[in-house]
């Protein structure tokens, strides 16, 4: 079972990978994007943290959850706010009010969260988008949180071929070809995130 | 850069706009322009924002007879919902807002969910998206036409109507109206700089130029050897024109915006008017209203834009009316 | 760059001018541009000009309250003297014309022939000289502190007083008053390009900046590892205000421009002006009137000027005078 | 003796040689000036090619001079147009209305000239101008046109390590060092072209 610690322990840890990786992901985002995915996430995980730390101890997982997902609403902007926002919001809302989740729950609560993402952004995985790292891997989630890391990091692989149908990569046509999606690829270090945190090196 | 910090960029603008312009009430912390007096006269409040590095939009267009108030994001980043709900809430004299929104997936959740927000707190939102790039096909295969250029259009005669005391739905029709009878094509001759990328966000090499650009520093659609203004302006026009052609046969005069993306000489730009004008001209268009200059920027990129909306005599009386902003002025 | 030829920049950029600005009177061939109402109702003219380069200077100020014509050089060239009789002889209505002339060898000898060739034809002609930037010593070692941003203030305020119906003397006093009042200060952060050179006139590495620039791509007197708004805003205002204080105490508030030299984004440039507002409220320096925006340009040249000018009531009064022009208008 | 001939063929020695020149005449004006003189000679010379060929062939030597010194007055514009204008104006002036001038003639009209652009732009030799060039050129046309060519290039390069006290260049003080005067050496030029057009190549 899953508290809220863990939950505290995941977005940490998203927050300290996307410290690591944000001038890689805002690199990604300048070919055939605006060159602001890396500071985006940056200022809405720096926030998230501070949002949590700032939150009662004696919230549920789903309120943490919640909280994460307003907070990168309220500071990020851009298309990955509104879309990890809810994301995280939905994937809260599922969870409920209990103060431990099991992994099952986890599972489908994330699924439900990245249905909720592709029923705002209507994309589609193929589109070139984070579902391209998002869907694989928490459908691999059933196999271990260490299968859902590599799927998404394959899922963001995959799209490099892939011509954007969707966000500003789509203004490219043809150009978008042969370049990684900078959100499929935050989308992999959220999950792989997650798998550090449930399977932590030692436990491996 | 001439700059602080990347970090500081929009504060530290926002900090000179409420420096520079008493008249606009600047809430640096919350990042939402409002024009001071936006709640007397019971008018429509007329809101916009985007992403910043697009100066003088949208904040520069704050004040009698354009917009109500602006929400300011980060660099080519969208505002967040809360800039919008409290711009909103600011400019709401029982009327309703109309929210004037670029056609970027970013910008259009936002808003959306600042609209959702704002309706729950009682306040009558309707939302207009702007599209006119016609660089981008809007099909399924894309996020559709990105709003540029036509975006001053669309607040200026919004704005007006707001002014004269139209009601929100009249707003909001006329302001589609514009949207719907614009459109753009865009060129850059360099590459813009972020402030958080600290170099070009792409690589254009001198003697060559890039087609069918946004405005946010993006590549366009076709890369091509460096072309003369004249050579540009055919390719410009001739995109614009033909898509208006779509739209139904012409019925009047265009406004026109030959608009620069921040680093182009006024000089250069006045030059590559000369040849809009005389296509048009040509081509037996008549322009009733132009504007030349930087109004829809993209950082420090060098290139132009070409926007023209088809004004019949309602939009032309409204784009005559008297504005007074920042950035643009007249009869007033 | 955005142009048909090196040759025909000038040209084609009136022909634009000519195209997008019907209230003026644009003679490509000759290169004057006047206001078309110049001799109506007996006013004085104001007449300036000055290389191309500097837009919306000087033509972009032709128009009610402001110059009656402008002289368009070639890039960075002054003008010859016979645009600026023709000009005279264009705007004159009897009551003597103000030759505005930034103090640049060139401006001086050409401004200096015309005027003694509009004398010989009978027109009365007075001269105002505009020297107003800290960055040049004026001594028996330099031709003089430069003209800079202090020319727009000194042609909005001499046109405003023509435009009342002031004398010639008057207004040619009014102009040197405001010249002696005024002093700039400015910085590049990159060179410029000329169309005749097309490469930058000068090597500026990225992570370094020129002081005490002037507004012909030049170098500075000093290059400096990059510095912050706040420092440059410290090292800019600190030399303005060290020179304004030697022409004697303070009696008053100041007018601020804080002018773009082309290609700095107007978002940076706000940023900017919100340390230059800072300082001179640390200082106790009281700011009447603030114009931030890209005015007295330098093509696409990276950097800013500061501008401050002691205004007495009767200054700012003509400051705040309707103008309508195509890069400056308010109150009309 | 020389007639009005001799100074048209001056004159388009003195267009071709700054047609030859002008990228590094503006080259020269680049780091202590605004880069322009050399388009702006070009500018100027080209004018009075074809002022000079739509003048009345019966024109005498004085006339031609000042025809091309108003030619570049009206199309030069900048500090050069004024100084070449007064300098080719004088000395045509000083050539008075004569069909044949004398080499001792035009030798005291162009020193008459050289004066008058003192007294205009208010330069002295020391202050790095064309001064510095046609000042020692003027005196040595003394000894031999030749002469004159070479006092004039030795004058342009001894320009080099001066502080420039007139024109741009003074703007910037003792960064003026190191940089030879473009204006100067079109002042070379000019007299270059006088040495070639008076004693040519054969007649050496
Ligand atoms: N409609 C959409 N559905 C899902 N994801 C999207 C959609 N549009 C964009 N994205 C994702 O958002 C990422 C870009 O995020 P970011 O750069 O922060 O925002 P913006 O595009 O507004 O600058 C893209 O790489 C893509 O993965
Ligand atoms: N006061 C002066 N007296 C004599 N020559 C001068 C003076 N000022 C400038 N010059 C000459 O003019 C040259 C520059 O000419 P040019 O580049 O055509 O004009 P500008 O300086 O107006 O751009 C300088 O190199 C210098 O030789
Ligand atoms: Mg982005
Ligand atoms: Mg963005
Ligand atoms: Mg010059
Ligand atoms: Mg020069």
């Amino acid at each position: 079972m899953r508290d809220a610690d863990f939950f505290r322990h995941w977005m940490a840890a998203v927050a300290a990978s996307v410290e690591r990786e944000a001038d890689r992901l805002t690199e990604l985002d300048s070919p055939i994007g605006d060159a602001d995915h890396g500071s985006n996430l940056l200022r809405g995980f720096t926030a998230v943290v501070a949002a949590l730390g700032a939150q009662p101890p004696t919230a549920a997982p789903g309120e943490v959850l919640q909280l994460a997902g307003r907070t990168l609403i309220s500071t990020v902007g851009g298309a990955s706010g509104p879309l990890y926002g809810t994301l995280l919001r939905r994937t809260g809302k599922a969870l409920g009010e209990s103060d431990e989740v099991s992994d099952a729950e986890l599972r489908a609560a994330l699924a439900a969260g990245v249905d909720a993402v592709a029923q705002l952004g209507g994309a589609a995985p193929g589109d070139k988008t984070m579902l391209d790292a998002l869907e694989p891997g928490v459908a691999a989630l059933g196999t271990s949180y260490r299968a859902a890391r590599v799927a998404a990091e394959n899922g963001a692989l995959a799209t490099v071929p892939m011509r954007a149908r969707k966000g500003r990569a789509s203004y490219l046509g043809e150009r978008s070809i042969g370049h990684q999606d900078p959100g499929a690829t935050s989308s992999a270090l959220l999950l792989g995130a997650l798998a550090d945190v449930a399977e932590p090196e030692g436990a491996r | 850069m001439l700059i602080n910090s990347a970090q500081s960029v929009v504060a530290d603008a926002l900090r000179g706009m409420a420096a520079a312009h008493p008249d606009l009430d600047v809430d640096v912390e919350r990042r939402v322009v409002v024009r001071r007096d936006a709640r007397d006269g019971g008018r429509v409040g007329v809101v916009s924002g985007g992403g910043s590095g697009h100066e003088p939009l949208h904040a520069g267009f704050v004040g009698y007879g354009m917009l109500s108030a602006a929400c300011p994001g980060e660099v080519f980043t969208s505002p967040v919902p809360d800039q919008m709900v409290r711009a909103a809430g600011a400019v709401d004299a029982g009327q309703g807002v109309l929210f004037v929104v670029k056609n970027y997936t970013g910008d259009v959740l936002n808003f959306e969910m600042a609209a959702e927000l704002a309706e729950e707190d009682g306040l009558r939102i309707e939302c207009v998206l702007v599209d006119d790039d016609v660089a981008v096909t809007d099909s399924l295969y894309t996020a559709g036409r990105r709003g540029t250029g036509a975006t001053l259009f669309v607040e200026k005669i919004a704005g007006a109507a707001a002014e004269e005391g139209a009601p929100l739905d009249r707003v909001a029709s006329l302001a589609r109206q514009v949207n719907e009878s614009s459109r753009s094509f865009g060129v850059a001759l360099s590459a813009c700089t972020t402030p958080a990328k600290g170099s070009p966000t792409f690589d254009l090499p001198d003697g060559e130029l890039e087609l069918g650009i946004g405005i946010h520093g993006e590549p366009g659609r076709e890369r091509r050897p460096m072309m003369s203004a004249r050579e540009i302006a055919e390719v410009a026009v001739g995109a614009v024109l033909e898509e208006l052609a779509q739209i139904g046969p012409a019925d009047g005069p265009v406004l026109a915006l030959v608009n620069g993306m921040g680093a182009t000489p006024l000089l250069e730009l006045y030059g590559f008017h000369a040849e809009v004008a005389r296509i048009l001209a040509e081509r037996g268009v008549p322009v009733a209203r132009t504007l030349v200059g930087n109004y829809v920027t993209s950082l420090d990129m060098a290139g132009c834009s070409v926007t023209l909306c088809r004004a019949d005599e309602e939009l032309l009386r409204l784009w005559d009316a008297p504005v007074q902003t920042a950035a643009l002025r007249w009869g007033r």
